[in-house]
């Protein structure tokens, strides 16, 4: 086992990653920028060094900088936590070069899964199912059928230089498809000077489906169940639950399957998560491999009992797996809220300083949060200061609790998300589990 | 005086909501003033030799300066580390060192070595003056925007 | 079920039960003493009302005060908590006779299980082992022999008007008895003026063993299994853990349906603990009950995952237990530390301003607490102000887990007990699980 | 104005470091002011008549006063609750209150009952002199240390 990690990252995460070294007995350095310097992360080291001024390119990501810190303080591995350096492979492989293990996979599967269109192909190959779509640019009308005809309606007509909606069209059937099809071509050239389009299916209400995987370095690959994260905007998780309330125990099997199907077919080591779109009749489609840990990775573990920032660590330094897929077990019901410094209607920043905070506690209330009574929270980073997860037997006792714990959570002096989580936890959508991708669009459009 | 010293006295500050505090102790002296942000002292842990034959580059202290505030009494600049390395004071193990407490720099000039990633950084001095304060043992690790040297500018060169 | 409830007490305990009243959807009366004005019970709570002075006998034992509010407030169930009026017989039977429910046993049950010796008399009838000794007073030499030959030696020589040691004589076998009896009679009669004296069995290193039993209104009786609560100084608990280090699961099925069996003998309803003194070879000594939630309850709801003080209210308010013998496991290990405001080598108090409190968070770590920033421990009541519970899957990784946490545990202003717990965590004893009740008599000789 | 929105007044002057406030709004006028700790605002229900024949017991305010600190203008004393309960005016529903604003009462003298468990606890005036103002309703339920009425001392009864 390492003696020594250092973290390569800043806020909650950091902090999770120095308390599952602590409970391995691991020294740990923490880095910070000049802004951080009265950060809980540094405080909680054993050992700090400042690697740059407060901009995370200079800082937090600045490669040189981070590795010079592990080799004068003498640490064997470098956990990259989420963000920053966590999914670059460049930084995986300096530090291979170095002879400093780097707690994650190999630099080859990260470039592999960072690479969209190869992932995809790769994916195919594994025979793992992915997003139904053209290969490539539809020219002709006789083409567009045909490749509709064998996707399946609804499909969606897209812009290959596109973006922000331009030149999108959802076509219902095959009597509007050629229409369509010409008209997406004209939007796509009037807007990018191109008519290349392609078409992929279209789903009107998916969920987004993730599964957690270990890989250990003998072949050892299990999956640790899904996670619904579909209450997003723009993209951005908010609100994270495991079980999904939409996954059987069927389902999640064959998932989970798949999931290590596809972790095998990249060689993958590590915790990794295999992101899928999932329609309303059970077929789901891998979307991308995060090759690193997630922010919502608590979930799992208060569902399965399982660390996995510890499993991270004991893979990296050669361990083999110490369970095997019939040990795992859901285990009730886990729900992450994540509490931004933003203001909960527009979502707009709050940094600044905390003049007080006092999490929840009591029983089934995690609190993972690098926040603190006069901490101020820096403009420069992302804006979570605290991710407040429960666990209780029951979904309807996990979104209880989760309620109790909000109301209980003060933090004062700026802005947070809590007031926008407490609105969604009474969502009578949100309490059925009757929800998907699109969730936030309608929540919002009824409140206004 | 370790760095686990050094933060037991900075908390105590902190706590007690002293604003200044000197200490004297085994040929130590650490003065501690509270600014807008409290200086965090440095890692000490001693390196055995300097390697040779590496690569070298040259960097401006003052191009990639840290927003570390300084003490800036009587004009006096102090060089900080642009980067997170092994402080070197001459180029070689026998060499002299580049500069000693007194000497007279121009800008530009080099005044120390910076060692990451078996690269050796070349630091400069990025004002014309006398080299008031050498802050760090030759061979010490240096994090970023750690004090390396105080210059005393002089008008006349 | 109810739809208010006023919680007659104070601090961490108050702030549990408004928990568990919150998660159940009731809404919650707390009361408070002027002192406690600007505490979070009071804060968290829906509605407050005050009912005396500083003085606990004045307010939180106010009797008339208590009712009166829940009067005024409509409230139709009281919680006790634990301390102030908990095992208080006459309060539950005011309470009865107003037409409140008071949450916890029977008046009679109270009174009965209040009376050490009737509870003895009632635990020999039902047929639960009881600490062995003479019925009376020892008036002969071969009186004298018999009763020690029948318990089997070592025993203990008290004086019946003793105290603090004094006229206590340890025998360990048949030949010492009769000099050791006439002795203890001269002492007991210089020291008390009276030479009664009664003989016990005595345990030269007894663990204190508690099992939580859980009792409906329709004759369903369970148990929960047990707590080590072998870490006392001055018969004040520190330390406790769950499940026992000493206890198999053979001897806690034996414990667990001995523990109901008394209940049962004595019409038990609501929430209880039988205290038990176990000796090294597995036999097992009811000691007392305890009518009312313990300090310790969360071990047990970690290792269980159920929430005892829900428990409690649903019990009250009549419905029946949703857990069968069949469905208790016992899962993983729990481990709480008491943190008292008291200076850790003296345990004398140490009230005051709390200048900065940040409790330690992440897997596996629960923290009970009505502490905050600029809170003020009152010096009016217990010194307790945080309850450190942590829950791993072995009993190892749960002492590391709790030495993690309470490194992280920031108190300052006051004087705490977690350098205590810091260091017992740190014993060879304690970390093989071989410890009794006189452990921190021994840690604390060894120490100084 | 109920007792959620003074709680939040009351955080809020806690946490802007305000050391008054008052507001009138619909009738209500409520003047904050921070002493050594907050006072806590009492709770607001209305009970609605007075229960007759129950046996009653005196009560001087003054024995178990509360350490509630008052405001204490040119002498003046205010009555605190000594128990939890309902306050009454009034002896019986359809009788005339025990005092009025401008009474003049002497120490000793019934000026309220408190009903507390079937109880009518009736509470003395403990000083001598001019009833300034009454505080609450009859037929409210009060808390320990509530402020009931001020009493401006007379010198010369």
């Amino acid at each position: 086992m390492f003696k020594k990690i250092l973290i390569a990252n800043r806020g909650e995460i950091a902090l999770r990653i120095i308390r599952a070294c602590k409970e391995l007995g691991i020294k740990t350095v923490a880095i910070h920028s000049v802004a951080d310097r009265n950060a809980l992360h540094v405080r909680f080291a054993d050992e700090n060094v400042c690697v740059g001024p407060a901009e995370g390119s200079l800082s937090y990501r600045n490669v040189p900088n981070i590795i010079s810190a592990a080799e004068i303080t003498d640490a064997e591995a470098i956990h990259p936590g989420y963000g920053f350096l966590a999914e670059n492979a460049n930084f995986a492989e300096v530090c291979e070069s170095t002879g400093i293990k780097f707690i994650g996979p190999s630099p080859e599967s990260i470039a592999l899964m960072g690479d969209k269109a190869k992932a995809k192909e790769t994916m195919i190959k594994a025979d793992v199912p992915v997003l139904p779509g053209s290969d490539g640019i539809i020219a002709t009308e006789d083409e567009a059928l045909k490749v509709a005809k064998e996707i399946g309606y609804p499909v969606i007509i897209k812009a290959a230089a596109g973006g922000g909606g331009r030149g999108m069209r959802v076509v219902h059937n095959e009597k509007d498809l050629v229409n369509s099809f010409l008209m997406a071509q004209a939007e796509a050239h009037s807007a990018f000077g191109s008519n290349a389009v392609y078409i992929e299916k279209f789903f009107i209400e998916p969920r987004h489906i993730e599964v957690q995987i270990l890989a250990d370095e003998h072949g050892n690959t299990i999956y640790l169940g899904e996670r619904d994260c579909s209450i997003q905007r723009r993209h951005q998780k908010l609100i994270e639950e495991a079980p999904s309330p939409a996954v059987s125990p069927e389902l999640r099997k064959k998932m989970g399957e798949i999931a290590v199907k596809a972790a095998r077919a990249v060689n993958y080591k590590n915790a990794g998560t295999m992101e899928f779109l999932l329609d309303k009749i059970g077929n789901f489609y891998f979307m991308e491999m995060n090759t690193r840990i997630q922010v919502e990775h608590p979930i799992t573990e208060m569902v399965t009992g399982i660390d996995i920032v510890k499993e991270q660590i004991k893979i990296a330094a050669g361990l083999p797996l110490e369970y095997k897929q019939g040990d795992i077990k859901i285990n009730g019901h886990s729900i992450e809220c994540r509490i931004n410094a933003e203001c909960p209607e527009k979502f707009s920043p709050s940094p600044g300083l905390i003049t007080a905070y006092h999490p929840p506690g009591g029983l089934g209330v995690r609190v993972d949060s690098a926040a603190y009574t006069n901490y101020t929270v820096p403009p420069y980073y992302d804006s979570m200061i605290a991710k407040l997860i429960v666990h209780a037997p029951t979904r309807e006792e996990a979104i209880i609790r989760m309620k109790r714990a909000l109301d209980e959570y003060i933090i004062e002096g700026i802005k947070t998300t809590i007031p926008f989580h407490k609105k969604v936890l009474n969502d009578p959508d949100f309490n059925r589990g009757i929800f998907y991708t699109n969730f936030l669009e309608k929540f919002n459009s009824v409140k206004e | 005086m370790n760095i686990k010293e050094l933060k037991e006295l900075i908390d105590l500050m902190r706590n007690a909501d002293i604003s200044e505090l000197e200490i004297e102790k085994g040929g130590v002296k650490v003065k501690l003033k509270k600014g807008h942000s409290l200086a965090m002292p440095a890692i000490t842990r001693v390196e055995a030799a300097i390697p040779q034959n590496i690569e070298r580059q040259v960097i401006s202290a003052r191009e990639e300066k840290a927003a570390i505030p300084v003490e800036e009494e009587k004009g006096i600049v102090t060089v900080t580390s642009p980067l997170v390395g092994t402080f070197y004071r001459a180029p070689a193990p026998d060499a002299k060192p580049y500069v000693e407490i007194g000497d007279i720099v121009k800008k530009g000039q080099i005044i120390c070595l910076v060692e990451a990633m078996k690269l050796m950084n070349e630091i400069e001095a990025d004002i014309n003056g006398r080299i008031s304060a050498i802050l760090v043992e030759s061979g010490q690790p240096v994090e970023f925007g750690q004090p390396l040297f105080k210059i005393e500018p002089t008008e006349d060169l």
